[in-house]
């Protein structure tokens, strides 16, 4: 699948975007998020407190129960603040 | 008439009304909104990026939201990038209509989603510090409202 | 920055909002409403006359109010009288504040009260007939909800 | 006092301000209005329908029961119609 960073999320990871082969015993979201913290300091640091964060899949807003597919486009980013 | 930008550019919210109203006679009046950046606390500059693709997507779909819930003769929305100076436009909506009431909600509607769902992030620069800028309350609130309930 | 004016000459709301925002750096919204001669029913003209003096006074009190009510940093309002083409630019409020939810209300709460009480009478004139518009209960009802309960 | 007609009351009276000598017993616009519907048939079609009317006193909008001083300037008109 494709991971997408923005904002500080992107800034901790030191990356925008990157491919990641979805493990087969990932289901959702949160399940991803788990997987992605021991991945290193960095990955650690961004997605240290989950609630700070938001994902949108495949360009959609979603909760984190939302399940995945190795073929989608997942985005993690802060609560938005355009306007 | 529809049109979503995004753009690094500055933009002419006039002309943008001028090219909503060009040649039609069935519209009564047109809300335009314009956000422009404070200079807030020495603030030097905002920098804002976005979601490319999933932005417009938002946008439109918030677009067509309005369209459905108001009778609406044409909108325009804006929103630049990039590095922006205290005094800047930042952000643009536009809605014409038959009748204000229309123009008025389909406007505010646009901008409170526009604040809420729209994938743009705001870091502020002062001086050597940069600090992402914190989603407020009250806009999750004033975007709350437009929920039917 | 405020601004009343009633006259026949059209008016640039582009320029009327670079007015109101020229050198500042704390107006974080802009709002305006423009309002348009509709060709409803074959409409050739609208013929508007206004009572001189008594309009620039009752606008005056409206925006005072509006600046008592909300936290506002420029105002512009104006009126078009004579001769109007559908199509033709006739009525423009803008309102500058730090936010977007002042601008928005305060920009609808002047222009409830211009079609409700500020003195300006419109003829319609289809071919050889002209008519005065009757008032609209709608626009009463929106004037009332800005009422302190 | 000065008497103003604006829209169709200026049409039906046929002018659009007169200066008008207050008589001594009429105190309010109400007891002005039965006054100056005798002052011909333009009047009468003008004034005919008293709750169509607005009136304006000094400048400002009153009900048919402000009293009246010579001095003042009384509007006459039907429900405004701007914006």
């Amino acid at each position: 699948m494709t991971l997408l960073y923005f904002a500080w999320v992107r800034q901790k990871i030191g990356r925008g975007d990157e491919s990641f082969a979805l493990p087969a015993h990932v289901r959702t979201i949160a399940q991803l998020i788990e997987v992605l913290r021991d991945r290193g300091p960095n990955y650690r640091a961004a997605f240290a407190e989950p609630d700070r964060l938001r994902a949108a899949l495949n360009q959609e807003h979603v909760r984190f129960d939302a399940p995945l597919r190795d073929e989608d486009e997942l985005a993690f980013f802060p609560p938005v603040t355009g306007g | 008439m529809k049109t979503i930008r995004v753009q690094t550019a500055d933009f002419d919210g006039g002309a943008e009304c001028e090219r909503l109203v060009a040649g039609q006679t069935d519209i009564g009046a047109v809300v335009s909104f314009t956000g422009l950046v404070r200079g807030d606390d020495g603030l030097d500059a905002l920098a804002l990026e976005h979601y490319t693709g999933m932005t417009e997507r938002e946008i439109a779909r918030h677009v067509q939201q309005a369209e459905t819930r108001w009778s609406i003769l044409g909108v325009t929305v804006i929103h630049r990038i990039g590095r922006l100076a205290p005094g800047d436009r930042i952000v643009f909506v536009a809605v014409a209509s038959a009748h204000r009431a229309a123009a008025f909600e389909a406007a505010q509607y646009l901008m409170d989603y526009l604040k809420t769902r729209a994938p743009f992030w705001k870091q502020e620069h002062r001086g050597a510090d940069a600090a992402w800028v914190e989603a407020k309350e009250s806009d999750a609130d004033a975007a709350i409202r437009w929920r039917e309930s």
